[in-house]
């Protein structure tokens, strides 16, 4: 059984390497076998739904061996890491067919399952090293994936490995400083080494490691590669990136937290306001200020992709504001939404991507009225839409309700009116994501327009369905949540199929209810209307405009610019943008190093040779005096 | 008041006639008109009040006429000119009082007047596809056109 | 039966219609300058159960005040097309009835009732609020008795009214 | 079961009545407050069902005609979270956040109906119907959090039971009380903040394409709306009533006085709208949000 960790970690790369030799076979056969392996992924994940293996050693580097572990957590991640590739590669079958050249279809579909397999050994990593090494792989070759999408996501690729790299230094710094404290970095190693280690240790260890995991989970400060990355990526890997591999860095941060140091380690080391570690506490802020910020910059978006990408930036707020309450029914929250979120934000960024296949666009201003000839993505964006502004029926609402009683319980008020402030945000920047894609008036230029193809279709609808069954039933989710954080120590929360009972929080919650009421009034109120006299339908330029005739040929309704009057009062918040700064200390070395650098290549050809022989006497005289100096 | 219109005076090829108090004339040459204007610019007035055209059937002349007021010596001064009626044409006069761009247009529309350098003067401005005589001309019929278009209420042919 | 109860309900409709009319009324003529008096304190016609709204979806009574000329014609046409059933057009003053003083301009028409069909005017070179409020007395009269038929007669000869409006719009 | 049945039936029924006599005062007191005699008091009767049975009814697409009854289903859906003295319905499947998120259906169900037109008054209307309600959403959010801490429960029937026998939240977070009232008048669209359908800017907004049963339904959604409102601030602040009676009453009282300022302001910009409510009934329900804390 215990060879199967390795195997589910290898087919990945294997299928990997399998697409890209069918590739040279035949464009079909490197379809069949990029869905093969990654259904086979999800085959395998579905065999360890609630099993727990500690450490299953694969290697040992530097005297540590690397091992494997698996638990309810992993398997939440494993669940959404595995799901989503395999849909996100049947939805880029149809999608990516404008490529033309097949080699750089060949890679990309290889770089797809790398990263699936990089995320698969992120989440089944049981000691550091092992952690370290697929978190670089991941970083690369998302990168490649990042790249696909044309020129100008060149730049946003540089931008994302850039950022990516310097976080990736600083957890190598801090693993290193592990290593040197303990020989063995396999974490329950780790963990008793941090328990008797001393805190100015525990703190920077602590600091060093979530700096690398918060440029992934592109929180606040750190966001700024993620509103390029996402929107010039191809529509495919959209999902993939904010559905998913954001969520890598909110793993690593509960890793760190709960599997490292465990709550009550960090309380007594560290004072604590309203009982939460100030380090916890200080990460809650930058979590809610990246909740509140994102949304502002979301509702002033133009760009469809990019809208949904500040969204993401806000959404993964949530998930790690309710990871740093450190109570039992936030941290259950975070893990919810962190699957609700990569549901719906797939979702939402395939149903995007399906408007951009048929109409080739991305500015909201120049699209609308697509309702009568894309009704199913119409539907499909709804539920989207509806789920993610946290509207009951659906899934984004249950996890939001328990970050927020969390935090009641907490008394952390300011928090909580922040992420209420940024859901309300969410429903205006969503709402104004349906209507300028799919409301309004149709221009001419998309009057044939046809709904995607069967094979695009069938992702959508998978995860649509899923934002309905994981919002009314969201104990199907809370068993493997309670069971994998009783491992880590945390009391387990009452719920049940439908809900919570009175005692979790303050208040009970069942969403069935909820949701049969809807129903039964949404029917009832259908009936009502039918009975009255029948409606007959009318042309869209047959509008009130106190007499004007209305003409093709203009766009009336009100859609560039859709907030500008709410702009007007966050224009002194809007204002002040992270990004400036990094801007700002980049032209600063870069006129550093011009300076600098013409000092010494000054072009002419004798300070070469000169700047040769000086080398060539040192290397000389290393090698004599060797023994001696030494 | 006489100030001024020892000035205008000044402007070589006016005749100037003042009638009463605040009530002068110039009247000028239609190669002239546009050099008036300016410097009667010039001069102080710095406001084109009206430019419209007297249809002088009689004559078989259009007589367009230029109203302008000095604001600071409050004072109204209007400078005519006589053109043919057969085929009107005049000079744009919005390059010096900008004002004159709309009243060019209505002008064009109203009484057939074609005015160089105002590219809008010939577009429809207020009658939409009116396809007979500029209605503001004094051989223009308008019983006879309505008489035609819209039936009276108490007329002959009782229809319906 | 069947013919009982539909009368039945077209008696009740026409009721409810009596007593909630809402207006939309364009101020293309010198008439609307009476409408202000009407709603406020001293003539306050909403004690009818009359109201103004702005949008023609909304709207059932079309207020005509005073002349028409061609080209608020076609945005009127325009307006009473998006009205919706049944609706009713009301003339003010002589100009909507036969031209009044511009009996014999070159573009102001002379009968309303060739180009939509009115089915009320209000005599007097603008009538005051008080025979406004009888008018709409009037008007409700007429459509308790079933006689306030215009939007009836649009569908029913509506290529009369086509061609006439065809023939001054061009 | 038949009791349920029962329920699921006439707590709607009341709602509409009691949203339907509010709309009937209003007329009626607005009347009198411009010195004019007004409508007849069964008008509003009149408009709804004259509007229910207008011959023709038209319609731009589907999502146009599902608009409307999203909104409505979305209101009576609220309605059951309100409790009515006597029974607390679904107060137990949903608390007081369940509630503020249930509230946003019946926007959105508008939203998507009028945004279906290619009318430009509707997609005004609609960006200025949400950039308000996110205006007032600010401080609302913060006096719901002040009333829950204060009686440590999220459940409305519980806050209400805390509030029995006269110590109403009124006299004890009075700050938070205020802020309320002033939440409430906008979130109702009275005449400060009737931006949405401001009939000289916009021609009514949103509506500006309804007519005939689609306007009527809508017209519908806005008695629930009123409805839940009010009986909102009732549970939160005056305790809710013990037997029906009480509860109108105590309704009544707080529309009474809306309807009195109803005409004697004027209306604001859309973005002064929301400064107004980021600036005073923020900083007020924080004060009061911090005694309560300090408490």
């Amino acid at each position: 059984m215990n060879m199967s960790l390795e195997l589910l970690l290898a087919t990945p790369f294997i299928g990997g390497l399998l697409t890209y030799i069918g590739g040279k076979v035949h464009r079909w056969v490197r379809n069949l076998i990029a869905v093969l392996f990654s259904l086979a992924t999800v085959g395998e994940m579905a065999m360890y739904y609630n099993t727990t293996f500690k450490g299953v050693v694969w290697g040992s580097l530097f005297g540590s061996n690397l091992v494997l572990q698996t638990n309810p957590i992993t398997w939440l991640f494993l669940f959404i890491v595995t799901a989503i590739s395999l849909l996100v590669i049947v939805f880029s079958i149809d999608d990516m067919k404008k490529e033309e050249d097949e080699i750089v279809l060949d890679s990309y579909y290889m770089q797809l399952l790398f990263v699936e397999g990089a995320m698969v050994g992120i989440v089944l990593a049981g000691d550091l090293i092992t952690f370290f090494m697929f978190w670089e792989i991941m970083s690369w070759t998302s990168y490649f994936l990042i790249v696909h999408g044309g020129k100008k996501s060149m730049a946003a690729g540089y931008k994302y490995i850039i950022m990516s790299v310097i976080g990736a230094y600083a957890m190598f710094i801090a693993i290193a400083m592990l290593y040197a404290k303990t020989h063995s970095l396999v974490y329950s190693d780790v963990a008793l080494a941090l328990s008797q280690a001393s805190p100015s240790f525990i703190i920077w260890t602590v600091v060093l490691l979530s700096v690398g995991f918060f440029v992934k989970a592109a929180v606040m400060p750190l966001h700024t590669w993620l509103p390029d990355a996402h929107s010039e990526a191809p529509s495919p890997v959209s999902p993939l990136l904010s559905g998913v591999l954001i969520k890598m860095g909110a793993y690593g941060l509960f890793i760190v937290f709960y599997g490292l140091l465990s709550v009550n380690l960090a309380k007594n080391i560290m004072p604590s306001v309203f009982s939460t570690p100030i380090l916890l506490y200080i990460i809650q802020w930058l979590a809610a200020l990246s909740i509140v910020l994102a949304t502002f910059l979301a509702i002033m978006q133009e760009d469809a992709k990019r809208l949904l990408a500040y969204s993401s930036v806000s959404q993964i707020g949530y998930v790690v504001l309710g990871l740093a309450t450190g109570t039992s029914l936030g941290v259950a929250g975070g893990l919810f939404h962190a699957l609700n979120h990569a549901i719906f934000k797939g979702l939402l960024f395939l149903a995007v991507g399906a408007v951009i296949y048929r109409t080739g666009t991305r500015n909201m201003s120049e699209l609308g009225g697509l309702v009568k000839k894309m009704p199913f993505t119409f539907t499909a964006l709804l539920l989207g839409i509806i789920a993610l502004a946290g509207v009951p029926p659906l899934n984004g609402f249950v996890s939001k309700w328990m970050i927020y009683e969390a935090l009641i319980q907490k008394k952390e008020v300011f928090l909580l009116i922040m992420a209420f402030v940024g859901s309300t945000g969410a429903f205006l920047y969503v709402y104004r994501l349906i209507h300028s894609l799919f409301l309004g008036q149709l221009p001419e230029k998309y009057e044939n327009v046809k709904d995607v193809p069967i094979l695009m279709q069938i992702p959508i609808w998978i995860l649509a369905l899923s934002t309905i069954v994981y919002g009314i039933f969201p104990g199907l989710a809370m068993d493997v949540i309670v069971k994998g954080m009783k491992l880590f120590g945390f009391t387990p929360i009452a719920y049940n199929l439908f809900g919570f009972p009175e005692g979790t929080a303050m208040g009970s919650l069942t969403v069935i209810n909820i949701a049969a009421v809807l129903m039964t009034a949404f029917v009832a109120v259908f009936i009502i209307f039918i009975l009255f006299p029948k409606t007959r339908q009318v042309s869209q330029y047959d509008n009130y405009a106190s007499g004007q005739e209305l003409t093709p040929d203009f766009k009336y309704n009100y859609s560039f610019g859709f907030y500008m009057s709410f702009g007007r009062v966050i224009k002194p918040i809007l204002s002040m943008s992270i990004e400036r700064v990094y801007n700002y200390w980049i032209d600063a070395f870069k006129i550093f190093g011009d300076y600098y650098m013409r000092r010494i290549y000054t072009g002419n050809l004798e300070t070469y040779n000169s700047y040769i022989v000086i080398v060539v006497t040192i290397a000389a005289a290393a090698v004599l005096l060797g023994g001696k100096l030494w | 008041m006489m100030g001024i219109v020892d000035k205008i005076k000044e402007i070589d090829g006016t005749k100037v006639t003042v009638q009463r108090e605040n009530r002068i004339f110039v009247d000028v040459e239609k190669e002239r008109v546009i050099g008036t204007l300016y410097s009667m610019k010039l001069i102080g007035f710095s406001q084109l009040s009206v430019l419209s055209v007297i249809d002088r059937i009689a004559d078989n002349q259009f007589e367009i006429f230029y109203v302008l007021y000095n604001r600071d010596e409050k004072v109204n001064a209007t400078v005519r000119v006589w053109i043919d009626r057969d085929n009107p044409v005049i000079e744009t006069a919005e390059k010096i009082y900008p004002s004159a761009h709309a009243w060019e247009r209505e002008i064009a529309e109203m009484f057939g007047v074609k005015v160089e350098g105002n590219e809008e003067a010939g577009k429809p401005f207020i009658l939409e596809n009116w396809n007979d005589l500029p209605p503001m001309r004094k051989d223009f019929d308008s019983i006879k056109y309505s008489s035609e278009h819209f039936v009276f209420r108490h007329s002959e042919d009782k229809n319906e | 039966m069947e013919k009982m109860t539909q009368d039945q309900v077209r008696t009740i409709a026409n009721m409810l219609r009596k007593r909630s009319l809402w207006m939309i009324h364009y101020c293309t003529g010198c008439g609307a300058m009476e409408l202000p008096p009407t709603m406020t304190s001293r003539y306050d016609m909403s004690r009818l159960g009359l109201a103004p709204f702005v949008t023609s979806r909304q709207a059932d009574i079309l207020l005509i005040t005073g002349y028409l000329n061609v080209k608020t014609l076609r945005r009127v046409i325009t307006v009473y097309e998006q009205m919706l059933d049944p609706k009713y057009v009301i003339g003010f003053g002589s100009c909507a009835l036969n031209g009044g003083v511009y009996w014999d301009s070159y573009a102001v028409i002379k009968q309303l009732d060739r180009y939509i069909p009115a089915d009320l005017y209000i005599a007097g070179c603008m009538p005051r609020p008080e025979a406004i409020i009888t008018a709409f007395q009037d008007l409700m009269d007429l459509i308790d008795s079933g006689k306030a038929d215009g939007y009836k007669r649009y569908k029913r000869d509506l290529a009369y009214y086509k061609e006439n409006q065809r023939k001054v719009l061009g | 079961m038949v009791s349920t049945i029962l329920i699921a039936i006439c707590v709607p029924l009341l709602a509409f009545a009691i949203g339907l006599t509010f709309i009937m005062f209003k007329l009626k007191i607005t009347a009198r407050v411009q010195r004019r005699y007004g409508p007849p008091i069964i008008q509003p009767i009149y408009n709804l069902l004259k509007l229910l049975l207008k011959e023709d009814n038209i319609s731009h697409g589907v999502i146009f005609s599902l608009g409307p009854i999203i909104a409505l289903a979305g209101s009576i859906l609220a309605v059951f979270f309100i409790p009515i003295p006597g029974l607390n319905l679904l107060t137990g499947s949903g608390d007081l956040i369940a509630l503020l998120y249930i509230m946003a259906i019946g926007s959105l169900g508008m939203a998507l109906g009028a945004g279906n037109t290619a009318n430009p008054n509707a997609s005004i209307g609609i960006s200025r119907a949400l950039t308000l309600m996110f205006g007032y959403d600010l401080p609302l959010v913060i006096i719901v959090i002040s009333v829950i801490l204060q009686y440590h429960t999220t459940n409305l029937a519980d806050i209400v039971a805390a509030q029995a026998n006269g110590h109403w939240t009124l006299w004890t977070l009075p700050l938070s009380a205020i802020v309320g009232f002033v939440v409430t008048y906008g979130a109702l669209g009275e005449h400060p903040f009737d931006i949405i359908t401001a009939p000289h800017e916009v021609a009514t907004g949103p509506m500006v394409e309804y007519g005939g049963k689609h306007l009527g339904f809508l017209m519908i959604n806005h008695m629930f709306h009123i409805y839940i409102e009010i009986a909102l601030f009732v549970d939160l602040f005056l305790g809710g009533a013990s037997n029906l009676f009480w509860f109108y009453i105590k309704m009544f009282g707080v529309f009474f006085i809306m309807m009195l300022c109803d005409e004697v302001f004027l209306r604001f910009k859309i973005d002064d709208a929301v400064r107004f409510f980021w600036k005073w009934p923020t900083v007020v329900a924080l004060i009061s949000l911090i005694i309560v804390l300090v408490k």
